[in-house]
């Protein structure tokens, strides 16, 4: 089971902060995504949005582990 | 010293440790960020981080700061969780030999903490709330630094 | 606030109280000049200034820089007199809605008062003492910003 | 008699800090400091140096009321 967490504005879109879906890659995590919740999966495609794969930015799609952590990361903007 | 604090903390303070026994750092400079009330349009600002990612993330820029300026040191700390006008948002210190690289190295740093580290902002008003992303400017003031 | 100081003072302090109460400014930076030991080489730095003289030239330049950067606020403390190593020369706090104008103001001041203001700074060390007189790089500095 | 004021180096080149001198025009007043002390006269007339009278920088001759304070200042450093 994947954890995935959303930040920012992804967690008020979604109504939810957490959530354990088992995906055995990111490609397959978006598309279930998609499946429950369209405009979130859409947002999470975005200009400016980065996925951490464990703690690490990551490109394209991925195998993900069974214990690992996914975070959705709308533009940042600290200070 | 990279630190994230969900409560206020005391800017003075912190300028005081790190100036402290130097005897040949010659230059500390400071920025504090505050929180604008926006002339009532803002009434708390709310700041997320992703605990551990973002700590490493800003350590791994101000690493870099320290190579590229020559830094003796720095030191930053970001406040998370609600935050009134008023309050201390950031605090970044930079020490080195001479003023132009501390000076330098504190502006590196906050442009990179306004632009891209992993921080999300929301601001609470009489009128609701709204994320705010980096501004146009924030973008351009990054680039100086490529 | 500009003042000349022969005790030794409290940056942390200066920059808390400076930062009080600022519901509008979003941005303070400072810098604070420390005595350098210079490996050994400086044991003491003695600074002279023409009192009176001094604040009021200090203050026609910090009002030039209110209007150039529009600043909300500025705090120029110098200390005058005999330095040890690690004690604060200088600190200058400047507050601006934003932190470009606050950084440059704070580093147009530094310019200022390391090549124009009326000080005149002796260091005294284990050979004997020198009057030290602004660098190349102090007045190349100062004309980046004509 | 104008007050003389001495800052920095040019201090420790003469020995003295302050002096009450009787001069009409800082022409005059150069002029018997070189008589005194040429060292000083010359170094007085550096690169660099500036004079203020009464607290205010000026360029040029300019004659001396009665309580006029000149001081010779040096290249300025501070910070």
């Amino acid at each position: 089971m994947a954890r995935v967490l959303l930040f920012g504005r992804f967690r008020d879109l979604a109504g939810w902060r957490e959530r354990e879906i088992a995906a055995g890659s990111l490609s397959d995590l978006r598309a279930l995504l998609a499946a429950g919740d369209a405009e979130l999966a859409e947002a999470l495609e975005g200009k400016g949005v980065q996925v951490a794969v464990d703690q690490a930015i990551v490109k394209g799609d991925m195998a993900l582990s069974a214990s690992a952590e996914v975070a959705f990361l709308p533009p940042m903007s600290g200070g | 010293m990279i630190r994230l604090t969900e409560a206020p903390f005391d800017p003075g303070a912190l300028l005081n440790e790190f100036s402290q026994g130097r005897t040949e750092t010659g230059a500390v400079a400071t920025f504090t960020g505050i929180a604008r009330a926006e002339k009532g349009s803002t009434t708390v600002l709310e700041l997320e981080a992703y605990p551990g990612f973002t700590e490493a993330e800003i350590g791994r820029i101000a690493e870099q700061a320290r190579r590229r300026f020559g830094l003796h040191d720095f030191a930053i700390l970001h406040r998370i969780g609600k935050i009134a006008p008023g309050e201390a948002i950031v605090f970044v210190a930079t020490a080195a030999g001479h003023r132009r690289a501390a000076f330098e190295a504190c502006d590196f740093l906050m442009d990179y903490l306004k632009s891209k580290a992993p921080f999300w902002k929301k601001e609470h008003g009489p009128d609701g709330e709204r994320w705010v992303e980096p501004t146009a400017q924030d973008l351009a003031d990054r680039d100086r630094w490529n």
